[in-house]
Order: structure tokens, then C-alpha cells, then sequence
């Protein structure tokens, strides 16, 4: 960060001598540790034989919040849905654009949108917002997943607007960890029944307790087990998850 | 003169068939109000049809739009709904910047400007408006579909209307009716008689008018701090009051014949 | 396209070929009304491949509604295989007559606001119910005719939300109505009555198999008075349970008395 | 002329991933007199602190009704809140024009929220420099949300925003858990507890300081039936005002001292 001052890093149209974007990467900061908004949390992705499971760390900044009614894991079409890391309300407005390119795919096709096709459309919105000074780029990184033809697919797509496909993907404060913990999986070989509980045990171990405050966890998914929907892990195999993953992290202390 | 060129003017039956789309239809039934010294009634039948079918024997056609305003509506029953949930949405935004409901007179402005808006595609409907005004009296106003409109005592539109009018007018105005010497006739009726001639209206376009029947709905609207005159007896009344401003609002349904 | 320019309407009726671009044999009749404008803009249009038929009645445990599968080009009996019942949603079925491609936007549209619903609903427990999509239906037509661009249909919407049954009509006029019988078409004709004189008052007490009966039998009088439908049906059911839509079915006809009918099988002046 | 080089503009990201701009507008909120929001069973409350710029001026206007069913409190700047309330009036509007029905609540919230965040996003604009609390009643039954100018949302069980809001928050952290099972009567009581939390010492509230705004059936101290949203104000509330445990003036819990000028964290 030696450019700070030097007036290169105040607009997302300016180079600095040594061609760096300094805005799309200080948006990149604010994905890991946005001061407003209490955000700095983890969100995981993982594609399966037959399905996609989306789960977060969602911290609860006050006990007066009202568990479970606060969604962080968004719908955006029958088949698709998505989880964000950094400033909520960025990722609220990316998920109604998604929503919007979803729906013109099916006007115009009468077929559910590919999940590559939306993750490249809003690859490419999220990248004009780091063209002009005018507007600022987005301070989210995005996991997007659904099933579509040719069965599940995952995405992430930076604040800089590129996007790559993945077996499992991490965003967010814990990605390092959570990646790890990723890799160990043979995701390819998972039921989407047993990628939950791996989900729920990494989204607990990612957790940093001493620093950060208590967090609920909210996972969907889409596949096979739930007829092609995106939707909320039901509560009971949510709740199992939740026990075994406080087991495991115990063993794992 | 000989031609000098053949025309290729195609002749006017072989050009393709235009069939109009007609907008319009017409629903019948009839409506009416009177208003009285400190009241008001508005009242209208609850057939719907088209031609000589009847498409439902209960589709309201007159609405509480505030505690002192009554609306009947009677035509294109499409462009009446419509109409009707126009003018609630203007009273709402009234009520958002005044925190008040609108006054009669002022609603009755309001409908004839929204009817002159569309003067040159005319929703298709006869309203009537019943209330009570501000300084407490009962008020009746009608209005032609292009925003015409008059503050009366009592009005008949729709499809009896040809039938109920001359009686209203013979029974509250007293046309053709001679008073006797030191007993003029009176300025307003009392309630339970203007109720009774709503009744005997429709009983009687029901007998004589297709279009007339099924169920008949009778909305009562008294002035702020006036008795009951009886209303609370009649059978099935039930009262429509909403907010506590004084006037109070009473529904009452009757059963008309079905054939 | 017209290419020739002195079809394209001119500022004045000139009686002869002012431009000179004709050769005298093809020269154009340029008198009144052969302005290629004259006819204005045509946006109102008339329904091509239709639909019969819907009807539908309140039984004691929700809805019912039955339409036939055919799909008439005019009196030519085009498509025998067409469903005109379509579900919206998991209490609500909308049963359509009149122009089936206006129909099929109609499902598209309402596709549309479903999946809206389900993304920015998100469970949020406020689903659309048969009230609420009617509503947005009858907003839909209404619009429509106001633009002189109707939408070509008769809708019959049921269905069941908390426990209570709803039934309406709506039409390209954006005429509305509720009623415990339904009846479109030719349907509101002959069926109708039938339907009322099984159903009016007895909403409560007809059972499934006696509102099938009831469906049946109004099916088969329309089959055999109106020449545009077909014996093979669909019946639909929309209970607190959700909706179902039955297979295609028909029912037994009896034409031998069609014999003693002159227009009917073998002519005997 | 400015702190510091990052903090002039909406579309400028700090170093630290930071929206100054964001930042300050949530700040404005604090400038706006308290406001406070309660959630029961059955209804959903709203308590707000009126200021006045003098003797003779008359108070400002703290509430605003949406529609029969949704109601809000604002604390910031109220012509914003004016902009802000007339769109949600049009939401619910048509809503009912387009579906007959009342528009879901949380639904509302997030397009309020929604049209927020573009104004912390593109250039020429100022994020909205107003917080609100919304209550309403609707299939789900009763509800309570905060929205804040960072184009945020959240339901609560209880909130408060505003100047001295912390303090408020407190009292509300302490009784929430009871508030579910609470009579209209007891829930605005602790309302009027949590919002005396936010005055100074040496002021208390009275008819002409408070506004109560409520969904869900009447209490016994009103005269009325009418269970659609509504606001009380002036000598209608006094009869709330008199259910209230008198302060006495030492044991009272101190209040931490409003925050004005330090780095905000929101909820901290």
C-alpha cells in the first residue's frame, strides 16, 4: 500500500504508474473487512455428484435480531442461487441484477438460464463497475450455484469481475482455512446429504470465536434431493449438521 | 370516354374482413340513492349479466369509500371496478396529505375530473354518489360517464332506470302530486320511509326489468351525531363504521327474485 | 412492401402520376383510400386457433373446473391433444377458452411472476393465492382491451387459500365475476344452468365423486350440442391438498338416434 | 479540509475496504432524536421523541403511516424520510392495485434498501441521511425492521435509532425476552422506558414530546376499534404516559454518553 496518498488509488479509472486498479483492490478489502456492516464473514460453495450446497457464517451483531429472518443466501431463479462475502446491500443489488438476467434468459428462450451464462453476465456487469469514476466497484465476492442441463455448476466472481468455475469454493475472512478444509473432500464422490454436514463442519471451523461475535448458520441447496430448487437446507438436517459439526470441531480442539 | 388504363383496384369485397374489437359491454342491473335531511341512502342490485345471461346473481356495485361517502356504480362493470379502485387509491393519497378523509363535495369533483380525463375513451358507467356534506346534510351527486354532474335529492340510474325514476319523482318530489291546502309537502322524508321506497323500487324493477334481480344492497349513511331513526332494528343490519369521526356507516342486504 | 413510391401516399389525391414513374399500362389508381396508411395502424385482431369450453363448480372439500383438449382452426378440428387447464403455483389452476397462443402468453406471463414470487419470496410465506392471481389477471386483460390489443380469452380461476374456495371469471374485456358456478363459451350457454341447479345452495355437501359426476355430465351435453368440442377431457381438483390434474378421459355417447336425422348419416331426402 | 483523502466522496473505497461517505451519512442518524420499536405476539409499536426548535414552533413530525397495515419512525433527516416513505406509499399501493393484497412487509423494507445502496454506490448522489423503523402486520404477523442509510436491513425483536439510541438498547437487551407475551398496555411501557433512556437528565416525556405509533388491535386507553396502524399523539397518550415507573433521578442507570464524533460501528 505505498501509492496510499499519492492519488492513484482514488478512482477505479485510475492506473497507478506500476498498473495497478487501487479501488477494485481496496473493494477487495472490503469483502474481507467491511467496517460498516459487521460482514466479515465466510461463505462456501460446494458442487456434488447431484447438487450445489451454498452455506455462510452469518454473524449476529445483536441479540435483539430475530434468528433465521435475516437471509444472507439469496434465490435467483428456480434453479439458481447465490451467497455473497462483504457489503450486504452490494450483494442485494447484484442478486436483483441476477435475477433480471435470469428471467430475460427465459422470456427469451422459454429454458432455465445456464449457471455459466449468469455468472458470465454478471461477470461482466460487476466489471464495468470498475471502469469509470463515476461509481465504484462492488465490494462482494460471489459464490453462484444452481443446476442447470448439464448438472450442478459453481462460480465465484471477484469485485474485479472475473470468474472462475469450482468443486468447492470460499469467500470471505476464512477463505484460506475453508479452502483447505475443501480440498480435503473428495467432493465429486459426496451425496448432497453429506456435503451438508461438510459444509455446516467447515463454516464452524472457519468461525474465529475469540474475535468475532455469535453466528447462525444458513445454508441451501439444489439438486437432486430437492427437486431442482434452490432452497433453505430443511431445519431438521440442518440441525443435525449443526450438532455434528459442534462434535467434530471438539475433536478436532 | 374509354378507359385508357385497367385498374388493379381490388374490389371492396376482397379486401380482408375487419372486425371490430368492441371495449364495451354493458352489465345491467340498477342503482339509486336519495339523500335526506341528515342522511343518506345509496342502494343497487347485485346481478351481473350480459345479453340474457346472468354471469353471477352477487357482484357488489355500490362501495363504502370513506365514513361519509357511499359509491354506485353502474355500466361496463370492468370500467366500474376499475373506476372505483382508482378513486380509493386518490382518497388514499388524500388521506396520506392531510390525514383526513376527503370531504363529499370534494370527492364529487374529484370523480368528474377522472371521468373528463377519459372523455375521449369514456369509462362506461353512470355513478352515483351519496354521503353526508360537511355542514351535516345528506347529499346525493350524479354523474353522466364524462363527468356531468349535479348535487340532487334522489337519482335512478342503470338499466331500470326508466322504471324507478318517475317514481322517485312522483314519491320525493311529489311531482303530480297537489298538497292539500296548509299541508305542504314536506322538505325531506324521514329514514325508515326513504328505506321502504328503495325497497318497493327494486321489488318492483325486479318484477318488470331482466336485468334486475338476485340480491339487493342498501347502504346507510348517517350525519355525525344523528339518532338511528330505527336503523339498528332492521333485520341483518350491520354497520360498516370505521374510523370515529361521527358519521356511521350501516349495510343492509335483501333478497330479490332470481327469475 | 409496396417499392413504388406513388403508393406511399401523397400530400394531395393528384389524379395522374406526378413523379412519371409508371409506365402508362401500370399506372395506379391514386384515388381515395388506396393510401397505403388509410387503414391505420391494425392492432386489433381476432382469436385463430381456439379453445372451447371451461367449467368449473365449488364442491364441499374446494374446486373443480373441466375443459376438452381440442384446439379448433376455425371448424377444423386442428389440435386433439391441447390441456387448457393450467396450474399456477400449488392452489391455483386457470382454466382458459378463446385464442390459445394468447393463452400460452398468459402461462409465460404468469411463469414469469411465479418465479419472481419464489426468488424474492423466498419462503417468506406470502405466496400468491387464486385471489391475488386473478387480481393481477384481471389487471393483465383489462389493460389490454384499454390498448385495443385484447388478450383473446375467457379465464375461469380457482383454487383454495387458508382453508377457503375462490372462484372467478375473467374476460378480454376485463369483465370479472365470482360465482359457486362458472361456465365460459358456449359452456355459459348450456352448461351453466345445469351446473347451478346441481350446485347452487349445495356447495357444501357435494362430495369428489359427485362434483365429478357433475363435470361429467355437463361434458357430455356440451359434446354433443357444440360442434367445436371434443370428447376427451381433463377434470382438475384444487383442494387444500394442492392441485391435480387428471389424465384425458371421455365419456360414453350414444349417436344411434343421429340416424333418424336428416343432415346426419345416410341422406333420405 | 477533509479527515482524510477517502472520505469525500460515496464512490471512493478506503484502503480498508471502508465507505467513509456511508460512514457519515449513518452518523446523520445519530443527530435525529430517538426512536424506538417493539415487537409482541400480537402487535408492533413504535415510540418517538419529538424535538421542538423552541417555544414557538410546533414539534417535529416523527411518524408516518404507509398504509393500514405498515407505519414508520424516522430519525435523520425528515426530508429524506419524505422521499423515502412517499415510494413505499406507491409500493404498497400497488401492490394492492396489481394484487388486491397488502404488501408484504419484509418485501417493502428491501425495496426501500434496495434503492438505497445505488446511492452508496454511484457518483453525484449522497447515501439517504435517514434511518427508519418500520412496523407492520401482515400474513406472517406482526413485524419490526431497521433500515439504515448503508442500504441494510434487519428484523429485531426490538431497536432503537437515533441520538442517545445506545441507551435505549441497553434497557431493550435487558426485557426483550419478555416482550413477546406482552399486553399492548405493558409492551408500550417498556417502549416509553427504553425512550426515556435516550433524554437527558433533566427531561422527561410528556404529551407534547412523544408519538406512539401502533399495528394490531386497540388498547383499552383508546377509543376506537380500529386495528390498522395509527398514531397517537398529544393528550391520547397520556393515560401510557402515567403506566410509567416514575425515575428516580440517582439509581437510574447511566447512560453512556452519546456518541457524535468517533468512527462508527454500527450496532457496536
Amino acid at each position: 500500500m505505498t501509492s496510499i496518498g499519492t492519488g492513484y488509488d482514488l478512482s477505479a479509472s485510475t492506473y497507478s504508474p506500476d498498473g495497478r486498479i487501487f479501488q477494485v483492490e481496496y473493494a477487495n478489502k472490503a469483502v474481507e473487512n467491511s467496517g460498516q456492516d459487521l460482514s466479515r464473514s465466510t461463505a462456501i460453495g460446494l458442487r456434488v455428484k447431484d447438487g450445489i450446497i451454498l452455506a455462510v457464517e452469518k454473524l449476529v451483531h445483536s441479540k435483539l435480531l430475530i434468528p433465521e429472518a435475516n437471509r444472507r443466501i439469496q434465490t435467483l431463479d428456480r434453479h439458481l442461487g447465490l451467497a455473497t462475502a462483504g457489503l450486504l446491500a452490494d450483494g442485494r443489488q447484484l442478486a436483483n441484477k441476477a435475477r433480471d438476467e435470469s428471467a430475460n434468459f427465459r422470456d427469451s428462450f422459454r429454458s432455465p438460464a445456464p449457471v455459466k451464462y449468469i455468472a458470465d453476465r454478471l461477470g461482466s456487469y460487476i466489471q464495468v463497475y470498475t471502469l469509470y469514476s463515476s461509481v465504484r466497484p462492488f465490494g462482494i465476492s460471489t459464490i453462484i450455484g444452481g443446476v442447470d442441463q448439464d448438472g450442478p455448476s459453481l462460480f465465484v466472481i471477484e469485485p474485479s469481475g472475473v470468474f472462475f468455475g469450482y468443486h468447492g469454493a470460499a469467500v470471505g475472512k476464512g477463505r484460506q482455512l475453508a479452502k483447505t478444509e475443501l480440498e480435503k473432500l473428495k467432493l465429486s464422490d459426496l451425496s448432497m446429504r453429506q456435503a451438508v454436514l461438510e459444509a455446516a463442519r467447515i463454516i464452524y471451523l472457519v468461525h474465529d470465536d475469540s474475535k468475532e461475535k455469535t453466528f447462525e448458520l444458513e445454508m441451501s441447496w439444489v439438486g437432486n434431493d430437492t427437486n431442482g430448487l434452490h432452497v433453505p437446507v430443511p431445519k431438521d438436517l440442518l440441525s443435525e449438521a449443526e450438532q455434528k459439526a459442534k462434535a467434530a470441531l471438539e475433536d478436532f480442539e | 370516354m374509354p378507359d385508357m388504363v385497367t385498374l388493379s383496384y381490388p374490389s371492396p369485397s376482397s379486401k380482408p374482413q375487419q372486425r371490430q374489437f368492441n371495449p364495451y359491454s354493458e352489465n345491467g342491473g340498477t342503482i339509486l340513492a336519495i339523500s335526506g335531511a341528515d342522511f343518506s341512502v345509496i342502494a343497487g342490485d347485485t346481478r351481473q349479466s350480459e345479453g340474457y345471461s346472468i354471469q353471477t346473481r352477487y357482484a357488489p356495485k355500490v362501495f363504502r369509500l370513506t365514513d361519509n361517502a357511499v359509491l354506485a356504480v353502474n355500466g361496463f362493470a370492468a370500467d366500474g371496478n376499475m373506476f372505483v379502485k382508482q378513486v380509493r387509491q386518490r382518497l388514499e393519497w388524500y388521506r396520506h396529505a392531510h390525514a383526513k378523509d376527503m370531504p363529499l363535495r370534494a370527492i364529487a369533483r374529484l370523480i368528474q375530473t377522472m371521468l373528463y380525463a377519459r372523455r375521449f375513451f369514456p369509462y362506461y358507467v353512470y355513478n352515483i354518489l351519496g354521503g353526508i356534506e360537511e355542514d351535516g346534510s345528506g347529499a346525493v351527486y350524479s354523474f353522466d360517464p364524462v363527468g356531468s354532474y349535479e348535487r340532487e335529492s334522489c337519482r335512478a340510474a342503470g338499466a331500470a332506470q326508466s322504471l324507478v325514476q318517475p317514481f322517485l319523482d312522483n314519491q320525493i318530489y311529489f311531482k303530480n302530486q297537489v298538497a292539500l291546502p296548509g299541508h305542504p309537502h314536506p322538505q325531506h322524508l324521514p329514514l325508515l320511509t326513504v328505506i321502504q321506497l328503495v325497497i318497493d323500487s327494486f321489488t318492483s324493477a325486479t318484477e318488470r326489468h331482466i336485468e334486475v334481480g338476485d340480491g339487493l344492497e342498501m347502504f346507510i349513511v348517517l350525519a355525525k351525531g344523528s339518532p338511528l331513526y330505527g336503523v339498528e332494528n332492521i333485520a341483518g343490519v350491520q354497520e360498516m363504521t370505521v374510523t370515529n369521526e361521527g358519521e356511521r356507516i350501516f349495510v343492509v342486504r335483501r333478497n330479490l327474485k332470481r327469475d | 412492401m409496396d417499392h413504388f413510391p406513388t403508393n406511399w401516399g401523397r400530400p394531395r389525391n393528384d389524379g395522374f402520376d406526378a413523379y412519371g414513374t409508371y409506365p402508362i399500362a401500370q399506372r395506379p389508381y391514386n384515388g381515395l383510400g388506396n393510401d397505403v396508411f388509410s387503414e391505420g395502424v391494425q392492432r386489433t385482431q381476432q382469436p385463430i386457433v381456439t379453445g372451447t369450453s371451461v367449467l368449473a363448480i365449488k364442491y364441499k372439500d374446494g374446486v373443480m373446473m373441466s375443459a376438452d383438449n381440442l384446439a379448433s382452426y376455425g371448424s377444423l378440428a386442428r389440435f386433439k391433444d391441447i390441456q387448457r387447464l393450467h396450474p399456477v403455483g400449488t392452489n391455483t389452476i386457470i382454466g382458459a377458452g378463446g385464442d390459445m397462443s394468447d393463452f400460452q402468453y398468459i402461462q409465460a406471463l404468469l411463469d414469469d411472476l411465479m418465479v419472481e414470487e419464489f426468488t424474492e419470496g423466498d419462503g417468506d410465506g406470502h405466496a400468491l393465492g387464486p385471489g391475488e392471481i386473478h387480481e393481477y389477471l384481471s389487471q393483465v386483460m383489462y389493460a389490454r382491451r384499454s390498448k385495443m390489443d385484447p388478450l383473446w380469452n375467457s379465464l375461469i380461476v380457482g383454487g383454495v387459500k387458508d382453508g377457503k374456495r375462490f372462484l372467478s371469471y375473467v374476460d378480454l374485456l376485463g369483465t370479472t365475476y365470482s360465482a359457486s358456478t362458472l361456465a365460459t363459451g358456449y359452456g355459459s350457454y348450456i352448461a351453466q344452468p345445469l351446473l347451478r341447479k346441481a350446485v347452487e345452495g349445495n356447495e357444501d355437501n357435494i362430495t369428489e365423486e359427485e362434483a365429478v359426476k357433475i363435470l361429467e355430465q355437463s361434458m357430455k351435453v356440451l359434446f354433443y350440442r357444440d360442434a367445436r368440442s371434443l370428447n376427451k377431457y381433463q377434470i382438475a381438483k384444487i383442494t387444500s391438498d394442492g392441485v391435480a390434474i387428471s389424465e384425458s378421459r371421455s365419456v360414453d355417447t350414444q349417436w344411434s338416434f343421429a340416424d333418424g336425422i336428416r343432415g346426419y348419416g345416410a341422406q333420405t331426402q | 479540509m477533509f479527515r482524510n483523502t477517502y472520505d469525500s466522496d460515496n464512490t471512493v473505497f478506503s484502503p480498508q475496504g471502508r465507505l467513509h461517505q456511508v460512514e457519515y451519512a449513518l452518523e446523520a442518524v445519530k443527530q435525529g432524536s430517538a426512536a424506538v420499536g417493539l415487537r409482541s405476539k400480537t402487535h408492533s409499536i413504535l415510540l418517538a421523541l419529538k424535538r421542538s426548535t423552541g417555544e414557538l414552533a410546533s414539534y417535529q413530525q416523527k411518524m408516518f403511516r404507509i398504509d393500514d397495515h405498515v407505519g414508520i419512525a424516522i430519525a435523520g433527516l425528515t426530508s429524506d424520510a419524505r422521499v423515502l416513505s412517499n415510494f413505499m406509499r406507491q409500493q404498497a399501493m400497488s401492490s394492492k392495485m396489481a394484487f388486491n393484497r397488502p404488501v408484504p412487509v419484509n418485501r417493502l423494507v428491501s425495496a426501500i434498501a434496495d434503492k438505497a445502496q445505488v446511492n452508496t454506490q454511484e457518483y453525484g448522489r449522497r447515501p439517504y441521511g435517514v434511518g427508519f423503523l418500520v412496523i407492520g402486520q401482515d400474513q406472517s404477523g406482526p413485524h419490526l425492521y431497521e433500515f439504515s442509510p448503508s442500504g441494510n436491513s434487519y428484523e429485531y425483536y426490538a431497536m432503537s435509532i437515533g441520538a442517545r439510541s445506545q441507551s435505549a438498547k441497553t434497557y431493550l437487551e435487558k426485557h426483550y425476552e419478555s416482550f413477546a407475551d406482552c399486553s399492548l398496555e405493558d409492551l408500550i411501557k417498556h417502549g416509553l422506558h427504553a425512550l426515556r433512556e435516550t433524554l437527558q437528565q433533566d427531561k422527561d416525556l410528556n404529551v407534547n414530546n412523544t408519538s406512539i405509533g401502533i399495528v394490531g388491535a386497540p388498547s383499552v386507553h383508546e377509543k376506537t376499534t380500529n386495528v390498522s396502524f395509527r398514531i397517537l399523539e398529544g393528550e391520547t397518550i397520556q393515560p401510557f404516559l402515567d403506566t410509567m415507573v416514575p425515575k428516580d433521578a440517582p439509581a437510574a442507570a447511566p447512560a453512556p454518553p452519546a456518541s457524535t464524533d468517533e468512527d462508527v460501528q454500527m450496532a457496536e
